[in-house]
């Protein structure tokens, strides 16, 4: 399935920029994670990548729906 | 003025304490984390933040909440800060008040903490000579 | 403005916040003691404060030097009000700084305690139907 | 000796004023807080009675000095 990916801190300058798209063999959110390392190999130097569903973390047996959007929350900052 | 809050406008202390002060809450405690001139001894022109808004919100009200129940506070209000910030201007400021002043220390202190954890924002570094994601690598 | 000050004027939590702010210090920690509306649900008309002034200043003073030295604060400042103060006004502000924020609740939290227990200050609560003074009694 | 004394606080109520004058037998100040207690009963009462002279605490085996000014601390309630 595609699956639609918004980036933001250091994801978005590793993947080059605020939107992708992915071609994914599968459901399960894991496969997103495997696909965007080994595209991205940068993504294993960070500390951590989480991801987030409207606006929720899920974890990586997370079952992406259609329109599901994907946001790749890498180490945050605040404060 | 919204409790749970997001801007690229300066934070104001005042703001953040008047949305808390309560005639039956005696103890009020701010914390205000300004950005700093140097990181590591090195000196930094200023910060850039940036935030997934929507859930940076919902993860704020989450802190408040929870920081309300758990302490039984009056109130609590979060604001941060986006976009280009100067030293020793406010990236966040906490605020809360509750009718005894050991409650607001542990819930102002749980906050902050809870919010450097949880809340998708990022900061950028900027150096003379490059930037850094904060935190990004281990 | 001094940073130890006791005074029969309103208080001001910005004039605190501006005297510890520090373009190195990114944690700043402010504890506003407000005047309550009730205590043990007995409604409380205003507060009267009176102090030893020379004395309490001394006492404030040795309170900040040993909050600075002990948790290597930038600064503390420590702002108390005298007289009459009525219901939701601020009857003492402790702000410090220092360049984390840990140190910043530590300190201001032992300020704030320690002033209770050694700085010759007396409140008395005024009821409509009398007046108290605050911890006379066991 | 003669003691000037300066109350605050309820002290101020108990002694009926702010400034007293006390006729003590002797140096310590120990007799200054016998003599008070025996003058004015209610200083029983209080959780605690502290002395300070010239702007500090001091305990009871203080060894007064002429023109010492002598200052009651009854419980602080500040902040």
């Amino acid at each position: 399935m595609k699956v639609k990916i918004t980036a933001f801190g250091i994801a978005k300058d590793i993947v080059g920029g605020k939107h992708l798209e992915l071609e994914v063999n599968g459901q399960e959110l894991s496969l997103v994670r495997k696909d965007l390392i080994s595209q991205f190999p940068d993504f294993e130097k960070l500390a951590s990548l989480k991801f987030a569903v409207n606006t929720n973390y899920v974890d990586d047996s997370y079952q992406l729906n259609e329109n599901d959007e994907v946001v790749l929350i890498p180490p945050v900052s605040g404060g | 003025m919204e409790k749970i809050y997001i801007t690229s406008d300066r934070l104001s202390s005042q703001a953040c304490i008047d949305l808390v002060s309560d005639n039956g809450s005696g103890g009020l405690v701010v914390f205000i984390g300004n950005v700093r001139n140097k990181t590591k001894d090195k000196a930094v022109q200023y910060l850039d933040f940036e935030s997934y808004e929507p859930m940076a919100l919902k993860e704020m009200q989450k802190i408040a909440d929870e920081a309300v129940s758990r302490w039984n506070l009056h109130d609590m209000v979060i604001h941060h800060r986006v976009g280009k910030v100067p030293i020793g201007e406010e990236a966040v400021i906490i605020a809360c008040s509750s009718p005894h002043r050991k409650e607001s220390f542990a819930a102002c202190e749980f906050a902050i903490d809870t919010l450097k954890e949880t809340v998708p924002i990022w900061k950028k570094e900027v150096f003379e000579d490059g930037e850094v994601w904060v935190s990004a690598h281990p």
